[in-house]
Parts: C-alpha cells; sequence; structure tokens
C-alpha cells in the first residue's frame, strides 16, 4: 500500500524518475479518454495530469472562473513543474481543461501537443469510424513524434497490458463488494489514481502482489457502505475522513474511479476500432452522458451491486456536467429510496465543516452503526 | 491655495489637506456606509485642525473612491486609479507601478516615465474584500489589528487555509482552530492567504513590475502581510509614510493640478 | 441631433423602419401558424428547419436571456427552482432561466411553459450547454436526436475533415428523415437549396458591412445598431427573398453613409472592440461608452466570422478573408450536397474559443488593427465556460501589442447574476480616465 | 473605544421558580458553534437554565465558560450535573461531556421541544452553516440538506457588515423591514460578492433616480442571505413541477433566526408562517443535545 500512496503524494516524482531510468518520452493527458494503448505502443508514459492543492499566484492571469482543478493544473504547468513533459495530448471533453492545455500550448512552445475529437456523441453508428480516424491522426502525431511506426506486436502488447491492469482493478472492486469489506474506499482509490501516473506493467506487477495481501486480509468491522459520485477527485481525504467516522466507501463512480477500468478493450483485427470500441462503451463520464441518459441507471445498479447503504455525491465547484446530472441521479436515488448527501468541494477539504455533515448524515441512514465520542447516537428525537 | 482631497473607502474615509502643494493635515474617521457624507465631513474636521484652517479655506475639493458620488461638497470625483497615480507619482517620482490594496478592492497600476497609466488592473471579484476579511478574522480570532501586524511570518510546512476564497479561506481557519492550532499560527497562515491573493492581482499585469512598486492602501499599515506579500511576489515595495492616506493626497494633488 | 462634443455629422437610420416592419411580420407568422416547437441550436440546425412547413426552433440561448429581460425577478426564481432540483449553483443564465421555467412550469406573464415537441441536443460549444436537451426529455419522453459539433486543432487537414462532416451529415439526415416521418411534414428540399444560396448572399452583404465599418472613420453604423438588425434572417425568420433584400437595404444605406462620413456616434474618439456576443444589458454600456465618445465596433463573433471576416492581404491592403463557408465547387443539387454545404463551415471554422493555431494567436490582434480600434473591452463571463475561454489569454495578447485593455467581470451569460453594475461602470470610468477621456455632455 | 455594532449581546437565564436541588435528574446540553455558544441546563427535562456567549478563538474556554455562565447565580456546581451531551463544531472540545451528538439530530429534538411536536421543516440558520431539516411525523430525520460551500457564512457575513455599516446587528432585520418594496436582492451567490455589491450601492449620479435609502440597501443584503437560504430549503423536497414547496409547519433556529430581515423574507417567499417558538430559537441545538441524554 505505501508503495502507491508514495506514488501518489509525489505524482510527479514516478515519471521523472521512470524518463531518467527508461530514457522514454513522457506523454501528459487531461482526462481519462485518451487511448493510452497508442501512446505506450509508440514507447511513451502516458501519464494523468493531477491537481495539487497549492499557492497559486499565476493561473488567474490566464484563466478566467474555472474550477479549481484546473487552477491548479494551469498553475502547475506555468510553474513548470510538469517541464519533464514531452507531449500534452487532450481529448474532447473538458472545457476548463482545454483552457489549460491552450495555455500550456502558448506559454511552453516546445511541448508538443495535440488535440483528438472524441466524438461527444458516442452512440451514433457513425461515431466509431469518426474516432478511428480520429485515431489515425493521432497515431500518425505520435509516429512523427518518434520518429517511426508503431508496430503491431507494440500496440498487441500495449493492449494486452492495458487489459490485465483493468482486470486486476476490477478484481480490487470485487473484494470491495464483499459484505465485509477486506479493503478501505482510501486505500483503493489510491490505487486507482496510482494506476494513471504509471507504466501500466510495472503496476500490474504490484498489484498482483497487493491482490494476493488482500486476499488474506482480515475483513473490517462492519462499517456503513456508501457509494461516492461526483466529480474526479486527486487525493483521498474525503475517504479518510469518511473512515475515520465508521463507514467506507466501497463503490464510486468516479471518471477516474470505476469508469476507468470498467471494461476491456475486445480483440479485433483492426485494432484502432478496438480500441474506438472500447472507449466508446465506457460507463461515461457526466460530459459524454449527454444524449441518452445512462448514469442514473449505472449508479442505481452500482448501488444495489454493493449493497450501499446511502450515497455521497461531491462536486467539484464549477464542475458544470455534474450540476446538470444532480437533477436525474438524485429524482433516481429518491425514487428508489437510497440515500444521498450532497455538497460541494474543492481542493480543500474543509474538515470540520465535512465532518459535520458526515455525522449527521451517517446518524441519519444507520444510527446504530455511528462513531461519535463512542457512544451510540439515540435513534429518534 | 489651500485644495483637499477625500478618499471615500469601504471602511475608512480619509481626507487630505495641501497647502500650496504642501501636505498640511490629515483626518480619518470610520466611513460606516450609509453615514459617508458625515464620516467625511468628520475626517475633513481632524484634517482642518491639524492644519490650523477652516472649512471656508478651502479652495478646491475633490473626491475619491468607492464612495465618491456620495460627497455633496466635492467639486470633482475621479477614480481611484486616477488618484493612486497621482499620489505615487508625488510620493515616489520614479515608480513604475502602485498597488493600492485596501479593505474591498485591490488595484496594480503601471505607469510610464510620466506618470501616465499604462495599464489598470482590478481585483477580480473572488478577489475582493481581502483587508476587510484580515481584520474580520482578527476580531474572529481576538487578535488586535496591531497584534496580527506584528506576527512572525509563517513557518514552512505549517498551517495553510485556502488562497482562492475567503469565504473558505474562514471554515479552513475555523478546521484549524478547531484542531488546537495556536492562533498566532493560523493568523500568520490567513495573513499569507492574503497575500498570495493579492500576487493575483500584481501578476495579472502584462508584465509584472519588480522594482519601484509603491504599496498605497490601509494594508501597507499591516506589517506581516506587507512581509508576506513581499516574500511571495519578490518585490521590495516602497511604503510611504500614511500610505492608506494616498487616495486622498493622490485627489488633493489632482485639485491643486486641474 | 446635435451633442455636446460632436465632431461629426449623424443622422438617424433609416433602415430601421423596413426592420420593424419584418420584424412584426415574422412575429405575426408565428402567432398565425401551428408550428412544432423543438429544441435546438440554430448554429447546426436552423438550416434544415427552416425547409419544413412547420417546424419551429427554439434555443435555449435567447430563450432564456429572454425572459431575463422581461423580469429579474422571474429570472431569479427560474434559478431557484433549477438549483432546488439540483443544478448547481454555477450553471449559467441561459440554462437556468429557460430550463428553471420548465421546471415551474409556466412563463414570467404566468402562462404555460411551451414545452418541446422534439429536442436537437448539440454538444461540445460549451461544457454548459454540452448537455442541453437532456432537460427536455426529463420532463417527456419526445423525440431526441444529437447532433455533433467536431472541430480540430492545428492544420488542415481533409481527411480528418470528411469523417467531421460524414459524422455530421448522418445525423443530419436521419434528423430530416425521422422529422418527415413522426410529424407528418414534408421537407422541401427546393426551398433548402433557395435558403442556402439566401444566406450566402447575406453573408457577402454582411461582409461588405463589416469592411465599412472596419474601414471608416468615423464608423457609420455602431454594434448597438447593428445587432438591433442582426438576426433578421436567421432566428428572426423571414422570407429568404425579403431576407437578401433587406440586407442589400442597409449595405446600400451604410455604404452611403460611409462616403458622406455620416457618423454612428457624433462624437467619436475612441473606437473599441469586444471578443463575444455581449451581454444581455448592453445597450445599456453601449450608451454609457458613447457619453466618453467611445465607440463600439463589435467580436469577431458580431462580424459573423470565427477569426473576422476581414484579413490583411501580403501587400498590405485589407480584404474580404477567403471563406470556404459554401464552397464554390460544390454542387447543390440534392439534399444530401445541401447537407454537406451547411455542415462544412462548421468544422473547417471551429466555433470561436476552440480556435485553431492561426486564430488562437493572431486573429484577435488582427482584428483589432483592421478595426482601427484603440481599446477592447473583455468580458469574463462568470460562470460562462464557452463564453469565457481563453479571455485572459486574448486580453494579454492585445496589452501586448498596445491596445489598451479593460477585463472586467460580467454578469453570469444570459441574465443578471453575479452582475454588480456599479463596480461594473466604475471600471470603464476608470478604463476611460487613466487614458484622459472625460465624460462629454454632462 | 468605537462602538462595535457587530457584537450581538450574549444572553444567560435561570429559572427563579424551580430549585435544582429538588430535581431527581439534572442534565446539560452545550452546542459550541462557530460563531456562537450556548449550553442548556434540565432539571428533570424542564428548562431549568441556559445561557448564550461568543465563541471567541478558543474552544474549549467558550464550552466551560457556557456552561459557568448558564448556572451561574443558581449555586449549582459543574458537578451537579449528572450527564452533559455536547453538539456543535468545536464539540471535541467539551470534554466534560459524556456523548457528542451530531447537530442534525440535536436541531431537530430541540425544535420540537421549542416549536412543539407538530414542526416538519426545522431550518438551522448558523454562523456558518445553514441546515435544512425534514421530519418524519414520527420521531426520525427524513432527510436533511445543508448550503453549497460558496453559500457559507451567512451569519458571520451580518456581523461582519453590521461592523462596516455601522448598524447595530439587533436592528438592521427591522431596518430593512421597513422598505416599502423589496429591492433586487444583491449577489445571491456568495457574501463576498454580496458585500462588494452593498457596498457599492450606496449611490451614484448616474442612477440617482434609483438611489437607493439606506434601509433599502440593508433589505436588498437580506434579501441575499433569504434567497440564499431558500436553495437550501427547496432541495428537500423538489416537485416534479413547480415552485418550492416545503412542509409549512416550519421552525427556523440558529443566531440568523433572530434576524426578522432574514426570516420574514423567507416567510413570504415560501408563503408560510413560521411557527413561534416557546424559547431563544439559538438555544436549540443545546437544548436538543439535553434533551437527547
Amino acid at each position: 500500500m505505501n508503495r502507491f500512496k508514495q506514488i501518489l503524494d509525489n505524482h510527479q516524482e514516478y515519471a521523472r524518475e521512470w524518463k531518467k531510468r527508461v530514457g522514454g518520452r513522457i506523454l501528459g493527458y487531461f482526462d481519462t479518454y485518451l487511448p493510452e494503448e497508442l501512446a505506450y505502443a509508440a514507447g511513451m508514459l502516458p501519464v494523468r495530469m493531477m491537481a495539487e492543492r497549492e499557492p497559486d499566484m499565476i493561473s488567474a492571469k490566464w484563466i478566467y472562473s474555472s474550477c479549481y482543478p484546473v487552477k491548479s493544473l494551469t498553475n502547475q504547468l506555468l510553474l513548470g513543474r510538469y517541464d519533464y513533459l514531452d507531449a500534452l495530448v487532450i481529448t474532447e471533453g473538458c472545457q476548463w481543461m482545454y483552457n489549460a492545455f491552450e495555455v500550456a500550448m502558448n506559454n511552453k512552445p516546445d511541448l508538443l501537443t495535440h488535440y483528438l475529437f472524441f466524438p461527444d456523441h458516442t452512440d451514433a453508428p457513425t461515431s466509431k469510424d469518426l474516432l478511428v480516424s480520429e485515431l489515425k491522426v493521432f497515431r500518425a502525431k505520435l509516429e512523427e513524434w518518434s520518429g517511426r511506426a508503431i508496430a503491431d506486436d507494440a500496440l498487441d502488447n500495449a493492449i494486452d497490458v492495458y487489459n490485465t491492469n483493468r482486470r486486476l482493478l476490477r478484481k480490487m472492486y470485487e473484494l470491495r463488494r464483499m459484505y465485509r469489506s477486506v479493503i478501505l474506499g482510501s486505500e483503493a482509490m489510491t490505487v486507482m489514481l496510482a494506476s494513471q501516473l504509471m507504466d501500466k506493467a510495472e503496476m500490474n506487477v504490484w498489484l498482483e502482489e497487493y491482490l494476493r495481501e488482500l486476499e488474506e486480509r482480515e475483513p473490517y468491522d462492519d462499517r456503513i457502505r456508501l457509494m461516492l459520485l461526483g466529480s474526479e477527485t486527486w487525493s483521498v481525504d474525503l475517504e479518510e475522513l469518511v473512515e475515520s467516522l465508521g463507514a467506507n466507501i466501497v463503490v464510486d463512480d468516479l471518471d477516474n474511479g470505476a469508469s476507468y477500468c470498467w471494461n476491456e478493450t475486445v480483440a479485433l483485427k483492426d485494432k484502432d476500432m478496438a480500441l474506438a470500441l472500447r472507449y466508446l462503451g465506457r460507463p461515461h463520464s457526466a460530459l459524454k452522458d449527454n444524449n441518452w441518459r445512462r448514469r442514473p441507471q449505472r449508479i442505481f445498479e452500482l448501488a444495489e451491486d454493493f449493497a450501499v447503504d446511502g450515497a455521497l455525491i461531491a462536486k467539484q465547484i464549477y464542475c458544470h456536467p455534474h450540476g446538470l446530472d444532480n437533477y436525474a441521479i438524485w429524482k433516481l436515488l429518491r425514487e428508489r429510496g437510497i440515500p444521498f448527501h450532497y455538497f460541494e468541494r474543492d481542493l480543500t477539504l474543509p474538515r470540520e465543516e465535512t465532518r459535520l455533515r458526515l455525522n449527521s448524515f451517517f446518524s441519519m441512514i444507520r444510527p446504530g452503526l455511528t462513531r461519535l465520542a463512542g457512544w451510540h447516537t439515540p435513534m429518534t428525537i | 491655495m489651500i485644495t483637499a482631497g477625500i478618499d471615500m473607502g469601504m471602511e475608512y474615509v480619509k481626507a487630505v489637506l495641501l497647502r500650496d502643494g504642501e501636505a498640511a493635515g490629515r483626518g480619518i474617521g470610520l466611513s460606516g456606509g450609509a453615514r459617508r457624507e458625515s464620516a467625511a465631513r468628520a475626517a475633513l474636521e481632524g484634517a482642518l485642525k491639524e492644519a490650523g484652517l477652516s472649512a471656508g479655506d478651502i479652495g478646491k475639493t475633490v473626491a475619491t473612491g468607492k464612495g465618491k458620488f456620495d460627497l455633496s461638497f466635492a467639486d470633482k470625483q475621479v477614480t481611484e486609479a486616477v488618484a493612486a497615480a497621482k499620489a505615487a507619482k508625488r510620493l515616489c517620482p520614479a515608480a513604475t507601478c502602485v498597488m493600492d490594496a485596501g479593505c474591498d478592492e485591490t488595484l496594480v497600476l503601471t505607469l510610464d516615465g510620466g506618470g501616465k497609466i499604462n495599464e489598470a488592473v482590478l481585483n477580480e471579484k473572488c478577489a475582493a474584500g481581502v483587508g476587510g476579511f484580515l481584520q474580520n478574522m482578527a476580531r474572529r480570532l481576538e487578535l488586535s489589528l496591531e497584534e496580527m501586524s506584528a506576527l512572525p511570518p509563517v513557518a514552512a510546512g505549517g498551517a495553510t487555509v485556502n488562497d482562492g476564497c475567503i469565504v473558505f479561506a474562514e471554515l479552513d481557519m475555523l478546521s484549524l482552530l478547531n484542531r488546537n492550532v495556536p492562533v498566532r499560527e493560523i493568523a500568520a497562515a490567513l495573513t499569507d492567504a492574503a497575500a498570495v491573493r493579492v500576487c493575483t492581482v500584481l501578476n495579472d499585469v502584462t508584465v509584472p513590475a519588480t522594482d519601484k512598486v509603491v504599496l498605497l492602501g490601509g494594508l501597507a499599515k499591516n506589517k506581516a502581510f506587507v512581509r508576506a506579500l513581499e516574500a511571495r511576489s519578490g518585490i521590495s515595495f516602497v511604503i510611504p509614510d500614511h500610505g492608506e492616506y494616498g487616495g486622498a493626497l493622490g485627489a488633493a494633488q489632482i485639485a491643486l493640478d486641474t | 441631433m446635435a451633442e455636446k462634443g460632436q465632431i461629426y455629422e449623424t443622422r438617424p437610420l433609416e433602415f430601421w423602419a423596413k426592420a420593424k416592419e419584418l420584424r412584426a411580420g415574422w412575429q405575426q407568422s408565428i402567432e398565425s401558424t401551428e408550428t412544432v416547437v423543438g429544441q435546438g441550436n440554430i448554429l447546426a440546425i436552423a438550416d434544415w428547419s427552416r425547409a419544413f412547413p412547420a417546424i419551429g426552433l427554439v434555443e435555449d440561448n435567447p430563450a432564456g436571456s429572454m425572459i431575463a429581460s422581461q423580469s429579474s425577478p422571474f429570472a431569479r426564481k427560474c434559478r431557484l427552482a433549477s438549483e432546488i432540483r439540483g443544478w448547481g449553483r454555477e450553471i449559467c443564465g441561459y440554462q437556468n432561466t429557460c430550463w428553471g421555467s420548465q421546471f415551474l412550469g409556466y412563463q414570467a406573464d404566468g402562462s404555460p411553459f411551451p414545452y418541446r415537441k422534439f429536442v436537437v441536443p448539440i454538444p461540445c460549444l460549451c461544457d454548459q450547454h454540452n448537455k442541453r436537451g437532456q432537460q427536455v426529455r426529463d420532463f417527456e419522453p419526445v423525440p431526441q436526436w444529437m447532433m455533433d459539433q467536431c472541430v480540430y486543432l492545428g492544420p488542415r487537414d481533409a481527411g480528418r475533415e470528411e469523417a467531421m462532416i460524414e459524422h455530421r451529415a448522418y445525423s443530419m439526415l436521419r434528423q430530416i428523415n425521422d422529422i418527415e416521418r413522426l410529424f407528418g411534414q414534408k421537407f422541401d428540399d427546393e426551398k433548402f437549396q433557395e435558403l442556402l444560396t439566401a444566406y450566402s448572399l447575406v453573408d457577402l452583404y454582411s461582409r461588405d458591412i463589416s469592411t465599412l465599418m472596419a474601414q471608416t472613420k468615423p464608423t457609420p453604423l455602431s454594434i448597438k445598431d447593428y445587432y438591433s438588425v442582426y438576426t433578421l434572417g436567421s432566428l428572426t425568420k423571414i422570407d429568404p427573398q425579403e431576407t437578401v433584400d433587406f440586407w442589400k437595404l442597409v449595405r446600400d444605406e451604410v455604404e452611403w453613409r460611409a462616403q458622406n462620413q455620416i457618423a454612428a456616434v457624433g462624437n467619436e474618439r475612441f473606437r473599441w472592440i469586444e471578443a463575444h456576443p455581449p451581454s444581455w444589458h448592453f445597450l445599456k454600456y453601449y450608451r454609457y461608452m458613447e457619453s466618453y465618445g467611445a465607440v463600439c465596433l463589435g467580436s469577431q463573433y458580431a462580424h459573423r466570422v470565427t477569426a473576422g471576416c476581414l484579413e490583411r492581404r501580403p501587400d498590405g491592403s485589407i480584404d474580404r478573408r477567403e471563406m470556404l463557408y459554401y464552397p464554390k465547387d460544390t454542387p447543390l443539387e440534392t439534399r444530401e450536397d445541401g447537407v454537406r454545404v451547411c455542415l462544412t463551415p462548421d468544422v473547417r471554422y471551429p466555433h470561436h474559443h476552440k480556435m485553431d493555431e492561426y486564430i488562437r494567436h493572431n486573429a484577435i490582434v488582427e482584428f483589432a488593427d483592421i478595426f482601427q480600434a484603440d481599446g477592447a473591452l473583455l468580458a469574463g463571463w462568470r460562470c460562462g465556460v464557452g463564453c469565457t475561454l481563453t479571455r485572459k489569454e486574448q486580453a494579454m495578447r492585445l496589452r501586448r501589442a498596445g491596445y489598451n485593455v479593460m477585463f472586467y467581470e460580467g454578469s453570469q451569460p444570459g441574465d443578471r447574476t453575479d452582475l454588480d453594475e456599479k463596480r461594473f461602470l466604475e471600471q470603464l470610468d476608470t478604463w476611460m480616465e487613466t487614458q484622459g477621456l472625460e465624460k462629454q455632455g454632462d | 473605544m468605537t462602538k462595535e455594532y457587530w457584537r450581538w449581546p450574549g444572553s444567560a437565564w435561570a429559572s427563579q421558580d424551580a430549585d435544582w436541588r429538588r430535581a431527581d435528574r439534572i442534565t446539560a446540553g452545550v452546542d459550541v458553534g462557530t460563531t456562537s455558544s450556548q449550553a442548556v441546563v434540565l432539571c428533570d427535562g424542564e428548562v431549568y437554565a441556559y445561557a448564550s456567549i461568543h465563541t471567541g478563538a478558543d474552544f474549549r474556554k467558550a464550552a466551560g465558560a457556557v456552561v459557568e455562565k448558564a448556572i451561574d447565580d443558581t449555586g449549582m456546581r459543574m458537578a451537579d450535573i449528572g450527564a452533559v451531551a455536547g453538539t456543535g463544531w468545536g464539540s471535541d472540545h467539551i470534554t466534560f461531556a459524556g456523548q457528542i451528538l451530531d447537530e442534525v439530530l440535536c436541531h431537530a429534538k430541540g425544535a420540537r421541544h421549542i416549536y412543539g411536536r407538530e414542526v416538519r421543516t426545522v431550518v438551522d440558520l448558523g454562523g456558518q452553516t445553514t441546515k435544512a431539516i425534514l421530519l418524519y411525523d414520527w420521531d426520525r430525520v427524513r432527510d436533511f440538506m445543508m448550503n453549497d460551500k460558496c453559500a457559507t457564512g451567512m451569519g458571520r457575513n451580518v456581523e461582519y457588515l453590521c461592523g462596516l455599516l455601522q448598524v447595530p446587528i439587533e436592528e438592521i432585520g427591522e431596518l430593512s423591514l421597513s422598505v416599502s418594496e423589496d429591492p433586487e436582492p444583491v449577489s445571491t451567490t456568495c457574501y463576498a460578492f454580496a458585500d462588494t455589491e452593498t457596498m457599492g450601492l450606496f449611490g451614484r449620479p448616474e442612477y440617482r433616480s434609483d438611489k437607493m435609502t439606506d434601509n433599502e440597501v440593508y433589505a436588498s443584503h437580506m434579501f441575499s442571505i433569504a434567497w440564499r437560504v431558500l436553495g437550501v430549503i427547496g432541495r428537500l423536497q423538489p416537485p416534479d413541477v413547480g415552485d418550492v414547496k416545503v412542509c409549512k409547519e416550519l421552525g427556523f433556529t440558529g443566531g440568523l433566526a433572530k434576524n426578522p430581515g432574514v426570516t420574514k423574507r423567507i416567510e413570504r417567499e415560501l408563503g408560510v408562517t413560521a411557527l413561534a417558538g416557546r424559547y431563544d430559537p439559538q438555544l436549540a441545538g443545546a437544548l436538543g443535545a439535553a434533551l437527547l441524554i
């Protein structure tokens, strides 16, 4: 566990060190719609850009009114924290991220950049064709950057490594599904986030060891089982706070959580098509879930499957897609009797305020289980 | 000729009298929203007393500040930017940049050699109220402003609060308080966050100034804040005496010049 | 109409009367015909909807800002209505007001909300809108067709474009087919082509108008006046031939004014540009600025083309930008041709916030140069993603090029939420006064 | 010494009729909030004494001080209190409490005691947080909603504003109600925006015609606070179509509940009349804690 935690805590260190060790190039990406396999096959290490809380005096000059994570990304890029990146790629998605991408593009002329149009209309019969066309463009760009063609077996290998990673991460979710979980939400999220920072081949080795460890582990006590919904996350502060109050997050529907690993690439002769189908077919982020609403139903199914007691919806301030999704999700959760608590967060988690919310929420949904100064909360008012 | 400049700030009203261009008197008073006009009269009264003059001696009065249009007896109103630039030019002829950090607004101006304003940048609304916030927090922490001003700088790796929003900063402050972090450390963290916030305005001009930057406004009096600001920005500010009277001084100078 | 500080002759616009007449006629026609009203975005689908006899499209942006301008208390109520149903408080005014009214079930005057009969969601222009359209179906399972808004960055790439156009053409043809089937209306292919031809003519006239505004000092037409006829023929649907005639009329009058040095604003001494459509309160601040003798020439958006419709040629002359808006070599014989013609420019010339290399780096500076501007007023619209994207950078670029730029925080797009009007006007004072300009005519 | 307009008066009360020495069971509830702290002492389930003070910079000190203040002059000592329950932001610091309870539960219980059993909607208007609580008509919390992070700090904001405007905090609510018609509220997003906007409302020549009177400015600010609270209340039971819906048996708790400029406006917008209570609404949290022991 500590290994993963270290990766996450020093989220830029791994890539820097990898570059020194392997000598390869690093490709930074913004959201999880990037078909990483292509970059991996081209010998690059795809690394997810992670927001970080630190004093920010620069981003306001370049970007206005964005969410705090994107301000942080802008800040880090301008401060040169990401100067080890060789390339920066964005897929069509969050526009705040796009703004950060543009700022980087204009301020770091040496950075190789690419914009990949990922269809917002994911379920048209022509969407896959368009994505294949975009993948070919991306592939050509990667080949131009590296000066050599992406070999078929390299791509096969990349797809295999990524699929293995997804399978292992799914296995971790299976362990969380057990009635008495052997893994805490904060641990699982740490692994999840670390996997977006690491070379997947190495990650897979670590992960296998970790899963073996987990199988040996004694399960935790009966805890309130929660589901985490809302915007992407970059730290496990919230999970840890939840755990300190006697609950556990057992499943999530975050774009960089469960949705990142939920489906695998199914082998096809046409590899671009195989990748296109994988990414079009993944559980969608709020932004891409813009035609027929699929998220509410998926959330309900996960809630049933993981037998959750309630849901926490934590939306980043200024995250519009999630703001617009609340309506349908709240409605469905209410109709089906799944209690939820909604709150906004930014990069700082006001611990006390959140603790008060959570205490009240937990004692509402399972009064007997709340840990408040060693006493059980009375059942009635 | 006697000219008067009155700066109708959000928290304080400041008055400055010039006798033939030489500073003759100053007066200050809490502005109190709706009572600005009477506060301004009182501040002016104070300045007149110091100068040994009477109201009838004043040849021309120019008002500036957020409430400049509330003053019925002003001959002219000028924006805060114009007044601040004038004051900076007077106090430091070589100034290339002036920053006016007050209760509510933070204004940064870059000047050319002749004192003309190249660029005027006002804080984002999300960064409003920094001065008032610090005072409010001092009150919450049961510190006087003097005590807050005398605090040592924040230690590296110590407590921090949100530097993006004063509303969130207050929540963080209360969390620190609940975790038994010493009040002085919390105050230092708040001061540092305010300095970071003010730095965003300083950075917002096309080419941020590095030298000969004049700091005006009430926050200039807060030593801990100035130290934090200098550490964060890397600028060594020119801090004139009575910097909080900058706007009023500029207005009085404009009354003389026009 | 002599004003204090007047430098140039000015006189009222004559096309005004005709514009009013057209607008009234349009108003009458929509009140008298039974129209199937759907939700969609004019940019992407207005072109086909008009070839149906009675299909109407309502876009949430204009609908929202119209509600907000009718009644601020009602707009506030709409915002509250969506907030309590879970919408984030940072969802912009357009969305909140329009869909808040749907949540309430009634409009500002108390009449029932006009529920849409179908919906065409358009993602991508702005994240605020990315999910727009779902709100319609949350209420009632009406037909829905999505229309992707494809863009790309970087050098022109014919292969990339073709895939995008195919993707969109498929959606559009399917929409037309389905509407014929579901609402029993016949798509008039001839009218469709007539419309496309009319649009290209209007485009030419409007570029003439832009050229005249840019190149004549004093400008014969201010953007304040231009905006009042801007939507005639597009959002305000009138007959294609009438549209063309009207735009010719406008062009001719502006040309005449330019030749005779008739100014839009008699005391013009400062020319400024914007970077986006103005917010709903624009009339007030255009007028306020005119009291300083500062006249607004509009934005790249207002002049209809992402990069601005004019360009400086290598020899220094200024001319219409060579646009592939309606490619000359494209035949316009079948419905598919028409659809492709509709879709091509959107892909080739992306909407202004997703810009290609050229546009990002140079366009706004070139625009300011061509329009002989002295400064620019750039708005940061709180919570408006698409409206605000890159605005800060543009400000920086213009400043470096020597323009005096005022960046201000406006309302949320669509309504007056978050607008601190007094602060904004004081910023305008600061902007003017720091350049030594004083109010005229006091 | 300039007058501190923002400082609201604390309170303390002890029953003159009852004698605590005869009580079988003495219990106390302590609510240490971000801005104010309250203690309520019960003798055999009946309110015997209470106090309310500014929390200040030391939560632990406040917790002790508020209990001391409540039992001051009664001859009772801390040791005489059989059981203490604590709640609130600083509840960790109530070292003498036997149990710590969550705020929603305490406010709900306290509100039931103050407003009677029929209360169904409890709106807690605190220094930092705003909570809207929906109760079943049996003794359970059905749901609760708390403010968005951006809408934090409304109670504290009124303190700050009163200091700035130099208007006594006890009066600003009434003053704001003396206008003939409410102006548009200032920014309903957050208090930072609202403050800047409010201070700008005091006059500008271009707008002399709509220049506001002082009371209208206060009204505009109070209205914006009320509006932010409405958003929290409405989220409890959003109807499929239509305006904000609320169970009309509504009671306010918390410090800001004593500001009619806020509560009356909420009542007006909701079309309900809030229940009248037996005790100071600010005591609800501490009272609830004491009752829940």
